[in-house]
């Protein structure tokens, strides 16, 4: 047995018992958050020997599809375990079968929750790009519909957007199986060439994962999305969801196909991730409500993400920086979704004490409800990459590449984009330890304040014991990784 | 031989075009969902003729399928006449509304 | 001209078609309707890439079939979501364009 | 002769696509649109993809088109048909001209290809090891398995992602409206006449499934169309949402696929078969899935439930 199958097996499993178990179906978040974790420590374990893999089925690719997990998938999964279990604990609190009357949100929440950690853990996992396609629409089903838990109109919106991202994938895909006759990332390392059919395959795939990941100028679906579901919806949606078309993209071209990609691409990937973290910083400032800050927030931080690909990739030699760069963007990717679980969950608390949607309503709840804002202060501090935090570590792997390589405006953007996080965020702060009196408010139970900060000590203890997780995600790393994309 | 079949076959598809016209031109829904369903038996016949003129009695299966699921998009179309798409226009609807009171 | 060549550029302009009807229109069910010409059109571009001397590559066929089912859970979903969005007073635009015009 | 029937039949297709697409009338564009899956299930049989067409003529000419007619039906009744716009001029100038980059690229692409049948040598040389004669089987439910363990379960998460839409206050209730029709009119006939007949042809397409063209998915259509005939005709009625017969109907092709899978993990390997049992596991697997198909696909059309439950 083997705990790779087990972390695909157990997410399915649980959202088929949680379906068939109806109202009881909720309480399962008790039992599959600790045996999730669990299973993504052993095989953390595993590949921290070496990393695993194996044919589904017995049968080798092309014919078959492969799964393996190496550091990267690995340190993946074990964030989505610990950050998915804590986020359906807390929404124990919301989609909890009430005493009087069943809702429809009680009962799909919790098969809906099951069936994103499947898909994404699926994604992580897969080595196959027809398999990661049935994969990622999974996600797109499941995270529509928590989505639409919030506001039809803006679950619509990034219905549609998803759509067309999914076509552009699958016929990205169907043309890499005519030009290679396989499906499999390892084989395609070592036949994909630099022509025609490989190339447009390369961008109907990119292009569609950008869509799904909501990299600026495709972001227009998340911020609605993302800030109008309920907290713990928006959680899943903000720390799980786009990372896992991103973690698509790393893979796709750090471990299929190294050796096509031009120093143009890299810059194009890179300059839209640049433009989204100033846009979105200065849309966040520009933000009167919480909710639509903080995924303001995620797109500016998803730049971030793309910055890898010029610095890890761009130089026609092999790099020295790039693997600083490709581990700075996968760090900075793992710190990201503690904090913005954390964020979400957080802001989702205030909203609820202080019964408001906007900044100026949080008025003193710092002395009414300190360790939620504190938990919020602690993952800001992620977020804007002050030590000690795995943004600050992140952040600063990727600034010493950028340094580096010489890369003065990517440099230049992080910097700014720094400050900016710093203003945007400071205004809740501010808020929240504004003022004399302290507002009297419906007190949170306080396992359920504790939720949103054990997630934020986690994006802090990344940074603090950075040297570990340093080290885990290059575990079977790609030579890409090392060297640079070609 | 062979030829014969997709002559055959051929000539269901240029009065599939035909049949075209009438879903385009309508006027009314009931003219295109005819036309609709008159493409499907259309249908039927190309793919018995490709199962006789390519020898591979398999084919067939898909015609069965076609016929099948002909009927059921029928039922479908027919069901948007009445307003609440529940009715039978074939009924009187008050009449069926005495017979089975709607929730 | 072979059958392989003549479908497959048949799905490409399927492809362009949909693409062109996904964007110039803006009614969702048209929205629906263009996903789903699309769709069809990448499969037939697989399906017919993999087609030589009368026989099919049985690894897209299945794949296919994996790909249509996959289609018409996206579409069933998405035709329920128009409905209640309809229900509750959100007209029939996908509000993408709602905003943009 | 047959490259002129293929190049014929290509022709309609487009113009049939063009016409759903770009045409003025919702109802007329669904009607191509049901005319168009017909004839891609019809471009499939031309190139000998008898599963795929099997696959299309069920699905997408089928249930796809029902499917939207009931959203066609909702907007109807809310008066949410029009306005059916078209872009400003300015804006379709610049799509038709992307769009047609986008179609030669492709058609640049497609010319560039080796050609050839794939893997198709491969697969028939390992299929044997699983006693199947029917290749596409033998990927869909062997190599590929876990490919179509997603799919089953992504068919299920769509039915899941349709009952949150659920209105406040009717879950636990009953989907779609409660149908009549006159008793000896044609409707009510069409349902008692079909239903059999489709419940014949369901079953009769699992079973030829592992060596002829058919499977779990068309065949769990195929079922689901029986069924719902029998709920337009008002000869039946859909079940309650929370009904436990039916959660099991959902469940046991899923659950027993990933059981499967999960005795394989303990054993050998994620979804291996036991050894010498390759077959008689396949076909329940099958004939489980192509159940809870039916079922997940029958209640996709129904939507969510629109009527308090206990109420009949």
């Amino acid at each position: 047995m083997s705990p790779l199958d087990t972390l695909i097996i157990a997410p399915l499993a649980f959202a088929l018992a949680s379906l068939g178990m109806g109202r009881r179906g909720a309480w399962l978040i008790v039992i599959a958050a600790p045996v999730m974790i669990a299973l993504a420590v052993w095989l953390c374990a595993q590949v921290w020997a070496a990393p695993v893999g194996h044919s589904v089925g017995g049968w080798a690719p092309p014919l078959g599809i492969a799964i393996r997990a190496d550091g990267l998938s690995a340190a993946f999964m074990l964030a989505t375990a610990v950050a998915a279990g804590l986020i359906g604990l807390f929404a124990l609190d919301e989609f909890a079968p009430p005493k009087d009357g069943e809702t429809a949100r009680s009962h799909t929440f919790w098969p809906l929750l099951y069936l994103l950690w499947a898909a994404v853990n699926a994604i992580f996992a897969s080595a196959d790009l027809f398999n990661l396609y049935v994969a990622l629409e999974l996600l797109t089903i499941a995270a529509v519909a928590l989505a639409g838990f919030g506001a039809l109109k803006a679950a619509l919106r990034y219905f549609m957007v998803a759509l067309l991202g999914s076509l552009s994938y699958l016929l990205g895909a169907v043309l890499i199986y005519a030009a290679y006759g396989t499906l499999d990332m390892g084989l395609l390392a070592q036949r994909a060439e630099a022509d025609l059919p490989t190339l447009l395959a390369a961008g109907f795939i990119t292009a569609g994962l950008i869509a799904k990941t909501a990299l600026f100028p495709l972001h227009g679906w998340l911020p609605p999305a993302h800030g109008s579901a309920p907290a713990p919806a928006s959680a899943l949606l903000s720390a799980l969801v786009v990372k896992a078309s991103f973690f698509i993209l790393l893979r796709f071209w750090f471990d299929a196909m190294p050796g096509i990609s031009g120093p143009e691409l890299a810059h194009l990937l890179g300059a839209l991730g640049a433009a989204a973290v100033i846009y979105g910083s200065v849309q966040a400032i520009r933000q009167t409500e919480l909710k639509p800050l903080v995924a303001y927030s995620t797109v500016a931080q998803l730049g971030y993400l793309f910055l890898v690909f010029p610095l890890a990739g761009a130089a026609d030699e092999a790099a020295p920086w790039a693997a600083g760069a490709w581990s700075g963007g996968v760090l900075h990717a793992l710190s990201h979704l503690f904090a913005k679980a954390a964020m979400f969950l957080a802001a989702g608390l205030m909203l609820r004490a202080a019964a408001t949607k906007t900044i100026g309503g949080l008025e003193g709840l710092a002395r009414a409800m300190p360790v939620t804002v504190f938990a919020f202060a602690v993952s800001a501090v992620s977020l804007m990459a002050l030590p000690p935090s795995g943004g600050f570590m992140a952040k600063y792997l990727l600034l010493t590449s950028a340094l580096a390589a010489g890369a003065w405006i990517y440099a230049a953007v992080m910097i700014a984009g720094g400050l900016l996080a710093a203003v945007y965020l400071f205004r809740p702060l501010a808020r929240a330890f504004a003022g004399k009196e302290t507002p009297v408010i419906v007190p949170t139970p306080r396992w359920l304040a504790a939720i949103p900060l054990a997630l934020a000590l986690l994006a802090s203890a990344l940074g603090l014991a950075s040297a570990g997780p340093y080290a885990f995600i290059q575990a079977g790393a790609p030579l890409a990784a090392e060297e640079g994309l070609k | 031989m062979d030829d014969v079949f997709l002559l055959a076959a051929l000539g269901i598809l240029v009065s599939i075009a035909g049949a075209l016209f009438r879903a385009w031109r309508g006027p009314t829904r009931a003219d295109r969902m005819m036309s609709a369903q008159l493409i499907g038996t259309g249908g039927v016949g190309v793919a018995i003729l490709l199962a006789a003129g390519r020898d591979a009695p398999a084919m067939l299966d898909v015609a069965l399928v076609f016929a099948l699921l002909a009927a059921f998009a029928a039922l479908a179309f027919v069901k948007t006449a009445t307003p609440d798409g529940a009715g039978d226009p074939e009924a009187d609807d008050t009449e069926a509304q005495d017979r089975e009171p709607a929730p | 001209m072979t059958p392989s060549l003549l479908y497959a550029l048949t799905g490409a302009g399927l492809i362009a078609l949909g693409l062109y009807g996904f964007v110039t229109r803006s009614h969702l069910i048209r929205r629906v309707l263009a996903f789903n010409v699309i769709g069809s059109g990448v499969f037939l571009v697989f399906g017919a890439l993999g087609h030589e001397g009368g026989i099919t590559d049985p690894v897209p066929q299945a794949l296919i079939i994996t790909g249509i089912v996959v289609a018409l859970s996206l579409t069933a979903f998405a035709a329920a979501m128009i409905a209640r969005y309809a229900e509750d007073g959100g007209g029939g635009l996908d509000p993408d364009a709602e905003d943009a015009g | 002769m047959s490259l002129v029937f293929d190049i014929a039949l290509c022709a309609l297709i487009l113009g049939v696509a063009a016409m759903a697409l770009l045409g003025r009338g919702l109802f007329a564009s669904l009607a191509f649109f049901i005319v168009y899956g017909l004839l891609i299930a019809l471009a499939w049989l031309s190139l000998n993809a008898i599963d795929v067409a099997l696959a299309e003529a069920a699905i997408g000419a089928g249930v796809t088109g029902v499917l939207l007619i009931g959203a066609w039906q909702a907007l109807n009744a809310q008066s949410a048909l029009d306005p059916d716009p078209v872009a400003h001029w300015i804006t379709r100038v610049f799509a038709g001209l992307g769009c047609l980059a986008i179609g030669g690229l492709l058609a640049l692409a497609i010319l560039a290809m080796p050609g050839g049948t794939g893997l198709t040598t491969e697969v028939i040389d390992t299929q044997g090891q699983l006693d199947l004669g029917n290749s596409v089987t033998a990927v869909l439910l062997g190599f590929r398995a876990y490919d179509t363990l997603l799919e089953s379960i992504v068919l299920l998460a769509a039915l899941v992602a349709v009952w949150s839409l659920t209105p406040q206050g009717l879950w636990g209730g009953i989907p779609g409206p409660r149908h009549r029709t006159r008793p000896d009119g044609v409707m009510a006939s069409f349902g008692r006449l079909l239903p059999p007949a489709g419940l014949i042809a369901g079953v009769y397409l699992v079973w030829a499934g592992s060596d002829a063209p058919g499977g779990a998915f068309q065949a769990g259509t195929v079922l689901a169309a029986a069924w719902i005939l029998a709920v337009l005709a008002g000869l039946q009625d859909e079940p309650e949402v929370t009904s436990p017969l039916l959660r099991a109907a959902l469940l046991i092709g899923p659950a027993l696929f990933l059981l499967v899978g999960a005795v394989g993990a303990g054993f050998g390997g994620f979804l291996a078969y036991p050894e010498g049992f390759e077959k008689p596991v396949i076909l329940a697997i099958e004939y489980a899935l192509a159940l809870s198909i039916a079922a997940t696909l029958a209640l996709l059309v129904a939507g969510p439930p629109r009527r308090p439950g206990g109420a009949r």
